[in-house]
């Protein structure tokens, strides 16, 4: 929530995250706040953005909300569908897709993430989705951006799980792994946007009303500074806002 | 004159020839498309020991897991979308009761499309460099290998064939030529790839009104199809039904409550009933 | 023709080669005379047999004359259309054929052929069809029979090119080579039908009018005489005849 | 609000944005649905240096290396059915004017899917033990190796990724997405294969007029399409128009009769004319 009441932080998380979607992009998106993203990047200036669902969508342009990608109102205005092999496969694999936007349970320095089970306070496991086509979009993809609720739990120099390689794992880059595309770019919270390049992790802006300091207190991996600061993420627009909350997401699902 | 087969048989047959400890191949995604009815079928027939591979898991095996009949999966990933986790498959996990094993996506359905086209094995760069690797390097499932052409690090897998698959359709012939609407995901590999390709579908018409280019899996590679009208509900069917959202969270909430709440749910849905149309009737009450 | 001009060459080869394909077989047949062959199987003995064609099409039951298997009038009556890759990869590939019914240019003594080039008298060589998908159905299926007009040219030790492997290629039999199937298992002729094993090949019957020292004298393959010598292969029926004539070749392109 | 890109473009741009030398994969088979208007632009251009790829080669590959437009054809057969064989490519073989790399169907076909899918290479054992084999293994294209899993022998093949391809399609919407009636054959791993995936359509619709399940190739794929109705000429193209027997017949009867005498017929039925429909009312007279 804006300090003042504006907005909800789901709504400020979707409105950043939509910005790290470039017009033109072919992008596989997954389920939930990565959706809300996309959409109103699609809606709003990425209108030349194509989407695409793992489960075998091509270029959807849904206006109504949706429980996930497995949900058929996802998928309408889909100019095509096909399989999984073509999207994770042609697509992904194939080279041709520039941008994942996913969403993690974890992340680490270099944006490796982790979407399969988090340790609990008492050692247990717990299990959560698997990769899916996790790992096969942010192995394959041109560039990645996670979306996802900032909690300090969710940075860690070592993930429980490491399902999707970032732009490098432990000392290897992804070239030395053998992935092509250049890996997580930037991590998208309900805080703060944080930008990845070869040389490692940047708070590169922080959402209206929050302090630098206090993000990077919540934020245990090694985080620099840009020059000149940290910047502040622009505000959502009323017209952003109005697209999510009438048509976007009407329920509150994601951005309440 | 030449003649075409007929593979129609009842949704209890279909099920009583999966014998127990077989490897099971099933195709829905998360809260679309599940062959619900068959696997209803299978819990009251008092199946076990099964191994299932699905891509991307859902209803159908969460429900099998809980039903006590599987021993062991193989998937990408399971989720029932925004409804919630696969908490039967989670819960077998945490206390070891279910083996699993995982896959990216894009590889596991690449090991069921070798299968479905017989190679030798099939290559891939996902997975390289994460923690999906270890385990199934290991257990001799992928092999790390070097292209011959230009010697780029890649994994190796190879081919997979379980022995039946089963595939929620939405119209097929008498011989078993199926369409299905809407994305496809891994269906036409899941199918393709198992020994014994088995059918629920929606609709049943005669051999001659299907239009062949519409037939998403060919009869030639198809064993035997039911006939279990809305057979995917609660989830949805495109084009046919939505998912029954209220049903999807009071599953859910017995699920994630604990194995109890979940085995009294399969109690009053699936044991309780004795087709899949008193469940219909029941759920809808 | 036969001696009375009952029934031409032509015919008694489709009839012949017909009575190689057994009730239950799933088939990938070839261009020309093995398309006659198979459509007089499905219509008289083997009304159970499944056809397939590696253009991508699933059991047709065509009812008039084709030009082969690009033209749509083979294609009537198929239950499903697909691609290659399911003909040629899942279906056969994937071990689901049982019989492939291919013609031939030259064939060895093993039942190797060669589709793709001849040398001419001059040493010239002229080149034919290619493989197609002859290579992946004779190498993958269960059993292949061949049917070719009978020329003593075409039978060779040594082909002028081996387009599909038989039952053994020089001393590697067709396991060593890592090859499923049991390979070629007949070749069928206007005058005759040679049977292969793993002995080799042998004279199982001339075709009525035919001796056996006639056709072997055209033969120049090593060919052994079954115990009890080389029978007459059937006679073509009245009924088998008119579905030639009437149905499946009135103008005569294959069969005259 | 978002928008849908137009994709249209006429033939003469299609066939324009092809250099020289250029590898351009070809999607007919025989005499069905082969791309001949597009051919005759081609060689209407003067294109020249090109490398085919053609799995199945029929009249366009034909009528284009009669044209002097290509180099090299890679391919797993070749002919027009039983209206003969493709003389001006066995011309060029004999005369050692044109390279011929040959494959099996399939192993073409795997190349072709290996590109798509980008994967590191494909296996088979397609061509084990056949005389195919000895020249690709000189020239690269394929390795005899063993599976890491069971050491049986099999064939690596790396994947195939040609310049362009160019696909004739029953009905494409503005933004590309295609519709393809009928058998299949190596269609949609030609268009997914190729860098620059090019379209002519019988028939264009605007977006949204499709049912997105009976897409073959979506758009997202596809580069540009251009409209030109009976495009496939004197090839048949499935439940719009027959082949054209009469022209099929003369055409093999020029072509197989002499380079000089399958020239004459280029110069009347290709260069004789600036447009398919003028062609079309010629063949027609």
């Amino acid at each position: 929530m804006s300090a003042d009441g504006r907005w909800t932080g789901g709504e400020m998380l979707a409105v950043a995250g939509s910005l790290q979607v470039h017009d033109g992009d072919v992008a596989v998106i997954g389920l939930g706040l990565p959706q809300m993203a996309a959409l109103l990047a699609q809606r709003t200036h990425a209108p030349d953005a194509r989407l695409l669902l793992e489960i075998g969508v091509f270029e959807p342009m849904p206006t109504e909300p949706s429980a996930g990608i497995a949900d058929p109102r996802m998928w309408r205005g889909a100019t095509a569908f096909g399989t999984t092999l073509e999207v994770l496969g042609v697509m992904a694999h194939g080279g041709r897709v520039s941008l994942g936007l996913l969403g993690a349970l974890q992340v680490d320095p270099w944006g490796s993430f982790n979407t399969t089970e988090v340790e609990e306070a008492d050692g247990r496991r717990r299990r959560f989705r698997g990769s899916g086509g996790g790992n096969d979009i942010s192995s394959n993809a041109g560039r990645i951006v996670i979306v996802m609720t900032h909690q300090a739990r969710k940075f860690a120099e070592t993930l429980t799980f490491l399902t999707s390689p970032g732009r490098q794992v432990g000392d290897r880059s992804r070239a030395d792994l053998g992935l092509p595309g250049e890996g997580t770019c930037a991590v998208v919270t309900d805080r703060c946007v944080i930008t990845l390049d070869d040389h490692g992790a940047t708070l590169e802006s922080v959402h209206p009303g929050e302090h630098p300091d206090a993000v990077l207190a919540d934020t245990p991996i090694p985080l620099a500074v840009p020059d000149g600061g940290t910047k502040e993420t622009p505000a959502p627009t009323a017209r952003q806002l109005a697209f999510i909350r009438n048509e976007l997401d009407p329920n509150g699902w994601y951005t309440s | 004159m030449s003649t075409r087969p007929d593979r129609v048989v009842s949704l209890r047959e279909l099920a009583a020839g999966i014998p127990d400890g077989s490897h099971v191949a099933l195709a829905g995604f998360a809260i679309t498309r599940n062959a619900v009815a068959f696997a209803h079928e299978l819990i009251r027939a008092g199946t076990s020991g099964l191994s299932v591979t699905q891509v991307f898991s859902g209803m159908e095996t969460d429900l099998l897991v809980a039903g006590g009949a599987v021993d062991r999966l193989t998937y990408a990933s399971g989720s029932l979308d925004r409804f919630g986790l696969l908490h039967a498959v989670n819960r077998g996990v945490a206390t070891g009761r279910l083996e699993l094993i995982e896959y990216s996506g894009l590889a596991l359905a690449l090991r069921l499309h070798a299968g479905a086209l017989g190679l030798p094995f099939v290559t891939t760069r996902s997975m390289l460099g994460s923690d999906l690797l270890a385990p199934l390097v290991a257990a001799g499932q992928v092999e790390q290998i070097e292209s011959p052409f230009d010697g780029a690090p890649c994994l190796a897998l190879p081919p997979l064939r379980p022995d039946f698959s089963v595939v929620h359709v939405d119209v097929a012939d008498r011989a078993g030529n199926a369409v299905v609407d809407g994305p496809l995901w891994s269906i036409p590999e899941t199918a393709r790839a198992s020994k014994v390709a088995l059918l629920v579908a929606e609709e049943i018409v005669d051999v001659g009104e299907l239009d062949p280019s519409r037939v998403t899996i060919p009869g030639s590679l198809v064993h035997a199809v039911a006939h279990v009208p809305r057979g995917g509900h609660p989830t949805a069917v495109y084009g046919r039904y939505d998912y029954d959202a209220a049903h999807l969270r009071s599953y859910v909430a017995a699920a994630g409550t604990g194995a109890e709440e979940h085995d009294a749910y399969l109690d009053r849905f699936v044991r309780g009933v004795s087709t899949f149309d008193e469940y219909l009737a029941l759920a809808a009450a």
